[in-house]
């Protein structure tokens, strides 16, 4: 039985996942696709953070477990069904398999050596799915269902796709639109309910002495590495899940999903989020997202239109000044707001949170005193 | 004007949502928010996809084709000199939009990431209410995208993608390709090869290791061999691989007399450049001068290469030199506008714009099963490539292929290559069932 | 009285050097035995050989009945055998609650389980004990600070609690007033003497003979990595073997 | 064994470049205890000053011709660089020496860079957690990138080498083989010698000048330097400056063998820090004899005999000789313990 405070955080959650396709809505990200990215993504940097956020070991290789969760949940799509139950099991489970056997050799050091040899494995994946592999991967085209497809499972139970190429769905419901992202939702929920589970128990605090004091934790008697290696299966867990729960929303396993870059934009969603805090890395992931997916669809003609209040001499300046920071410059706003909120908000985003909260109950004596402690 | 627009139909899409989620059991069909078709336009509009990079190595190439994208959208609304709209065979475009609406447009950042490309696609349709996405600077990214568009049910105009795959194994009904591929490639540039090089060569490959590379080397291979050429190796380079040095000192003494670099874009600049420094141009092999070959030409990139290119064969879709009169015009159009020529991804680009605007006007509806009939077969002339047809098999158009050449005296930056044939298309046309593929039913998402 | 740990014929070296020369050591239970010597005696070798940090080239340490050698810190610690270091070893960035509960836990579960579902909040018993075991330090007021911002003497408590909450058989002190301020020593020695009353088995390697002769019921002198001496306190202090060792033989 | 001879060769010009980002890096690591993550973009800035040098150099006069159009229908412009123009030939071989002309002005303008990064943001970040480091520098490498790319675009931009640098030199007889057997771009020889030159004052600087040695102290332990009472903190700026100057001349001489674009830092980042860690945190020796032995083997790897044993090999070799040297040994090659491990 968790706290009254966990449960209300945890009611809170829920509330805002059921209610996103409305709450997003007004900045523009109230559209299917986005949601299921925040959800998706808000899982893989959950997982993340019990690795990062917990243990303090830095992985920079995240993203092979992503991505092996990806083509898990292809594969079975193509040879047992379209059903995203089986695919999202197998997915996890490989996940979890992947990083079980990376995790067991990168362990063997700490600092900057694992992160290192995280990296190396997960560059060595990518790598060779592009190219060598592309038999099991479909390299850079990314794996994708065919018509010709096996799908023994569902040819078993009767079910026919015909000529058109099926897409997953849930005993006839389809995950695509909104079902996919309460589908995503549901898991992102769970998700979270595992992380705040994992963060109140034993478990967790032995995975916080990891990164406080390894020598200390060996000398009290507890096996540092074991612990360090099941955070590591874990997150990779969540990762394959989350990976699979791509292929879910959309059946398309790409390479790139591998590739470092990926890797370092989890660690970037945590920690701009808040590591080891419950909700930071779910907002650190929607946040990079948003970037990623509004600010990129600013063009000249719509800053135009949005600086047309202005005199004709400043239109122009206006509009190429904010060009630098929106559409094809979306990057710039993005590394400038890293650099922003390393420097002003060290906790990342959940320290300008609890600020807030802070000086709202200093205004409002008593007031926001349930909503103390949002995360941790 | 368009930023309105948003909103306006972020509130419709709230009260649909809105109406989703109180009768709760229609949420779980997935067409709360389909009509007669996907993204019917219901008001004065029709909103065009633009899914270009513009992060990325292809930034640039992603920067000319949405130039050239909002200059077709001028030119179907009415606005500026109309562009190739004059040249053009079909005159069903009016210059008064598409089927009464006026074109307005979204962009994308595909970051030439089959991923991003998606996530950018699908907020388009999802979000913007996007009828069609056009546009992309690599082969992934294209099937990647036709792949969403086919399930989405809308149309898929494919922009600079040279990989047989994209209308070949991975085709869709709901996708079509103006641009041309690796096939063509070979069959257009091995007389040409043979003209200048003679029968009796040995090539040495050097390919990027992804599909596009594969799909290069393999046509290329073909077509050569076919003229009595030898192949002594053909070694794959990881994407990206920066220094090429490690690949071309094997080329030195290998017995081969011409290197054929399947490589797109920065690869392609740098093992370019890097072949070049090794002296690889200046060497005798077997009595005869060595050659280099870059099957798949590109101005921007061939900018990046500087004088490395002067002298060395490839093929192009189209370039801005093309005296005919349609060429001209859009040369024109676009040069008076931005102040430099087009790329070849540019006008690609604005001829899948203008083609899916011409036909769905002339189909009188935006669903996309009435706008691919109009285009399957669609036989047309004025585009600057002459008279063109939109094969029904597999949605490729068939067309003439230039085989440029780098210049060796440019007088600007712009003036890179010169055109030396114009490969009819006759000898480019291979059989639809040669690259295999299904193009499957079209999907028009209601 | 039975011993509890029993150091035979231990030898170490490194490279050249001899660091461990046949050192027999026979501990009591129930005693507070110190290892005093000089710097450079082998009093840190032959403690490590205890931990499982080094292991000798011949010898045997049992523990209990149980060989030390050939295994795992963290298995010692599971037969009995904690210890406190020079430096304080907490956990700095937790709280001192969660400092002491950790052991607690590792003493109940064992080296390694996954505990995940439970929360903390409901493990009363281990909490229980946790703070009574911070109250007999002193320090349960502080319960909910983080250990990293607590003074030396503070950590050293703190670490004491760690190490007592797992109710080891056997305690092992480096120096534990090392860098201490002497009122700070003298509370900490109190607290030892508090915890020696109890019954608990310790060795306490020392180079302070303040703290040596205030605690220790049994003193071995270690010199140039060999046993010279071993006797009650009283006695260890008139013996001319230490005292050459101590001086250096220096007549001065 | 002409091509084993060439592949030594070309692991030894790539060699040289992971040695000199490495070096500056490792120099960061160890002083600063700063992981940066904008090292590469550091990398990047030193060959956009070879690129703008270039530009500058051939800024243009420009007159409209009008008997001449383009194809768009505007009078044609006739460009001359103005350095031609002013200084005739002497013009025209500065233009032509432009990369090497631009290491003069990297110097001073990496340094400064270095100077203004310190002390305006890295400097507040010498005891916050690597995570808050790694966000904050990785941040400013974006930054520093979009602005190059809004300012030169993202199209490789091409620097040849000097013409007269820009021949073959034969080993052939020399070594032994046959004339024309074993022939190597002269630039890229250059640029070996260059690596190895700045390599060689880097450690001469920090083994034979005060300066040098209170750094090296530093890198050892630097609260005890900072109990002697030396001001560590302006010369650990001092040495920031240092390893941009070192990473910015890297980058502008490369420039005519790889064509610099806006992203190449990236590109070089990852490869940089394993170069790094292979050679152990915060040891100099080790980066240079990681960057040089990871090039030799890069390029041994990308053999086609290497190749058709193991498919695949020349696309992991870097990572996975990272992955056997850090199992074999735990510290990369020369590291020390306790850099970076916790």
């Amino acid at each position: 039985m968790p706290t009254r405070n966990d449960m209300l955080l945890l009611t809170g959650f829920v509330a805002v996942v059921l209610a996103a396709p409305f709450l997003f809505e007004p900045i523009g990200a109230g559209y299917p696709d986005l949601l299921q990215k925040f959800a998706i993504f808000g899982i893989f940097a959950i997982g993340f953070n019990i690795l990062f956020g917990l243990t303090g070991y830095l992985s920079f290789g995240h993203a092979a477990f992503l991505g092996v969760g990806s083509y898990t949940a292809v594969w079975t799509f193509k040879l047992l069904s379209m059903n995203p139950l089986p695919a999202i099991v197998l997915a996890t489970l490989f996940g979890g398999l992947f990083a079980a056997l990376i995790g067991f050799i990168s362990l063997r050091r700490t600092g900057i050596y694992f992160s290192i040899l995280t990296l190396a494995f997960a560059q060595m994946s990518y790598n060779l799915a592009y190219s060598v592999l592309t038999p099991i991967t479909n390299g850079e085209t990314g794996l994708q269902l065919s018509q010709g497809d096996p799908r023994v499972l569902d040819i078993a139970f009767g079910r026919d796709y015909g000529a058109v190429l099926p897409s997953s769905d849930l005993f006839g419901l389809e995950m695509t639109g909104y079902p996919g992202f309460y589908f995503c939702g549901a898991m992102l929920i769970v998700c979270f309910y595992i992380a705040l589970r994992i963060f109140r128990s034993p478990f967790g605090m032995m995975l916080r002495a990891v990164k406080s004091n390894q020598n200390r934790m060996n000398y009290t008697g507890l096996n540092t590495r074991p612990y360090a290696l099941t955070a590591f299966i874990i997150s990779g867990m969540y990762a394959g899940l989350a990976g699979g729960l791509l292929a879910v929303t959309d059946p398309l396993a790409g390479a790139e999903r591998m590739q470092w870059t990926a890797s370092g934009e989890v660690v970037l969603m945590t920690i701009l989020g808040g590591s080891g805090t419950l909700l930071g890395p779910v907002i650190g992931a929607a946040v990079i997202k948003y970037f990623e997916n509004i600010f990129s669809a600013f063009n000249k003609s719509m800053l135009g239109d949005i600086f047309s209040f202005l005199p004709e001499s400043l239109q122009s300046g206006a509009v190429s000044v904010a060009s630098l920071f929106v559409g094809e410059g979306w990057h710039l706003t993005l590394g400038a707001m890293f650099v922003l909120i390393v420097i002003f908000l060290p906790g990342g985003l959940m320290e300008g949170i609890r600020r807030i909260g802070a000086l709202a109950r200093r205004k409002k004596p008593g007031g926001g005193a349930s909503a103390s402690t949002p995360a941790e | 004007m368009s930023k309105f627009e948003f909103s306006r139909r972020g509130v419709l899409k709230s009260a649909t949502a809105l109406t989703a989620g109180l009768a709760a059991p229609t949420i779980f069909t997935s067409s709360a928010w389909a009509a007669g078709y996907t993204n019917e336009p219901k008001g004065g509009t029709v909103t065009f996809g633009f899914n270009v990079p513009q992060s990325g190595a292809y930034a640039d190439e992603g920067a000319d084709e949405l130039r050239a994208y909002q200059l077709a959208v001028e030119h179907i609304n009415g606005e500026g000199d109309g562009g190739m709209l004059g040249t053009f065979s079909s005159k069903a475009l009016t210059g008064n939009g598409v089927n009464g609406k006026k074109v307005v447009f979204v962009t994308g950042d595909t970051q030439t990431k089959s991923d991003a490309a998606r996530a950018s696609a699908k907020r388009m349709i999802e979000k913007d209410g996007a009828i069609m996405i056009t546009g992309g600077s690599s082969s992934g990214v294209a099937v990647a995208v036709q792949g969403l568009c086919q399930d989405a049910g809308v149309i898929f105009m494919a922009g600079l993608t040279h990989s047989n795959d994209t209308t070949g194994k991975d085709k869709r009904a709901n996708g079509f390709r103006h641009f041309f591929n690796t096939e063509m490639t070979g069959a257009a540039l091995a007389p040409v090869l043979k003209n200048n090089y003679g029968t009796d060569r040995t090539a040495y490959h050097l390919t990027a290791d992804y599909t596009w590379g594969w799909s290069q080397e393999g046509s290329i291979q073909k077509y050569t061999e076919a003229l009595g050429w030898k192949t002594a190796s053909a070694v794959r380079t990881p994407l990206g691989a920066g220094d090429f040095s490690q690949y071309i000192t094997p080329v030195l003494n290998s017995g081969a007399d011409v290197l054929i670099l399947n490589h797109y874009g920065r690869d392609m600049v740098n093992s370019l450049t890097q072949a070049v420094q090794f002296g690889l141009r200046d060497k005798m092999v077997n009595g005869k001068k060595f050659e280099v070959v870059v099957p798949l030409y590109s101005r921007l990139m061939a900018q990046g290469a500087g004088d490395a290119v002067k002298g060395i064969f490839g093929s192009t879709n189209w370039h801005w030199s093309l005296q005919d009169e349609a060429s001209k015009a859009f040369v024109k159009s676009f040069g008076q506008k931005y102040g430099f020529p087009p790329s070849q991804a540019a006008h690609t680009t604005y001829c899948q714009a203008i083609l899916y605007a011409d036909a769905a006007q002339r189909a009188g509806t935006f669903r996309p099963s009435g706008v691919g009939k109009a285009l399957e077969g669609f036989k047309f002339d004025g585009l600057g490539n002459g008279p063109t047809e939109y094969r029904a098999e597999d949605h490729q158009c068939f067309k003439d292929v230039l085989v440029v050449k780098g210049k060796e005296n440019p007088t600007s930056k712009f003036d890179l290559l010169e055109v030396v044939e114009v490969t009819p298309r006759a000898q480019v046309e291979y059989p639809a069932l040669l690259l295999g593929g299904e193009l499957g039913p079209y999907n028009d998402g209601a | 009285m039975a011993s509890i740990l029993t150091v035979q014929n231990v030898n170490k070296r490194f490279g050249g050097l001899k660091a461990l020369d046949n050192v027999n050591l026979e501990i009591e239970a129930g005693t507070v035995h110190a290892i005093i010597g000089p710097n450079g005696a082998g009093k840190s070798t032959l403690l490590n050989c205890f931990i499982g940090r080094l292991e000798p080239d011949t010898g045997t340490v049992i523990f209990d009945g149980v060989s030390l050698l050939g295994i795992k810190p963290h298995e010692i610690n599971q037969v009995g055998v904690s210890r406190v270091f020079q430096t304080p070893e907490v956990f700095g960035n937790l709280t001192l609650r969660d400092n002491v509960m950790i052991p607690a836990f590792a003493k109940r579960d064992g080296s390694f389980r996954i505990n995940a579902w439970k929360g903390v909040k409901r493990e009363t018993d281990i909490e229980a004990k946790a703070m009574a075991m911070l109250e007999n330090v002193g320090l349960a007021r502080k319960a909910d600070e983080i250990a990293g911002q607590l003074s030396r003497g503070d950590k050293r408590r703190l670490e004491l609690a760690m190490c007592l909450v797992q109710e080891p058989k056997l305690l092992l002190l480096d120096e534990p007033t090392a860098g201490m301020a002497r009122a700070e020593t003298n509370t900490t020695i109190d607290l030892l003497k508090k915890i020696a009353e109890t019954g608990i088995t310790m060795v306490v390697i020392e180079h302070d003979m303040h703290v040596v002769f205030s605690l220790a019921d049994r003193i071995s002198v270690l010199a140039q990595g060999t046993v010279i001496a071993e006797d009650l306190p009283e006695r260890i202090k008139g013996n001319p073997k230490v005292q050459e060792a101590y001086l250096g033989g220096a007549h001065l | 064994m002409d091509a084993i001879f060439l592949q030594i060769l070309n692991g030894l010009d790539k060699g040289g470049a992971y040695a000199l980002i490495a070096l500056g890096l490792t120099i960061i690591f160890g002083t600063l205890g700063v992981v940066n993550f904008a090292h590469g973009a550091l990398f990047m800035l030193g060959a956009f000053c070879a690129v703008s040098i270039k530009a500058l150099f051939s800024m243009n006069k420009v007159a409209l011709d009008p008997t001449q159009m383009t194809a768009w229908g505007t009078p044609m412009e006739i460009r001359t660089p103005y350095i031609i123009d002013w200084f005739g030939d002497f013009g025209a071989t500065l233009l032509d020496y432009s990369v090497p002309v631009s290491i003069l002005i990297a110097i001073p303008v990496m340094l400064l860079l270095g100077v203004i990064m310190e002390r305006g943001l890295i400097r507040h970040f010498y005891k916050r957690p690597h995570a808050d480091q790694i966000l904050v520098t990785f941040g400013l490498a974006i930054v520093l990138q979009e602005l190059v790319k809004s300012q030169f675009g993202a199209n490789p931009i091409p620097q040849p080498a000097p013409e007269a640098a820009q021949g073959m030199i034969d080993f052939g007889l020399a070594i032994g083989f046959d004339a024309g057997n074993v022939v190597y771009p002269a630039w890229r020889l250059i640029y070996f010698l260059f690596s190895l030159a700045i390599i060689g004052i880097v450690f001469a600087f920090l083994q034979f000048t005060t300066f040098g040695m209170v750094v090296r102290a530093g890198m050892a332990d630097r609260e005890t330097v900072g109990l002697l009472g030396i001001d560590i903190d302006r010369r650990f700026t001092i040495v920031f400056g240092m390893a941009a100057v070192v990473a910015g001349l890297a980058g502008a001489m490369y420039t005519p063998i790889l064509s610099p674009d806006y992203h190449m830092g990236m590109d070089f980042l990852v490869l940089s820090f394993v170069v790094v860690v292979v050679g152990g945190m915060g040891s100099l020796g080790g980066a240079v004899a990681a960057g040089f032995l990871l090039g030799i083997l890069q390029s041994f790897a990308s053999m086609n005999e290497v190749k058709n044993i193991f498919p695949g090999i020349d696309q992991i070799i870097i990572y996975l000789i990272a992955v056997v040297i850090l199992l074999v040994r735990p510290r990369g090659l020369m590291g020390r313990k306790g850099v970076m491990e916790g």
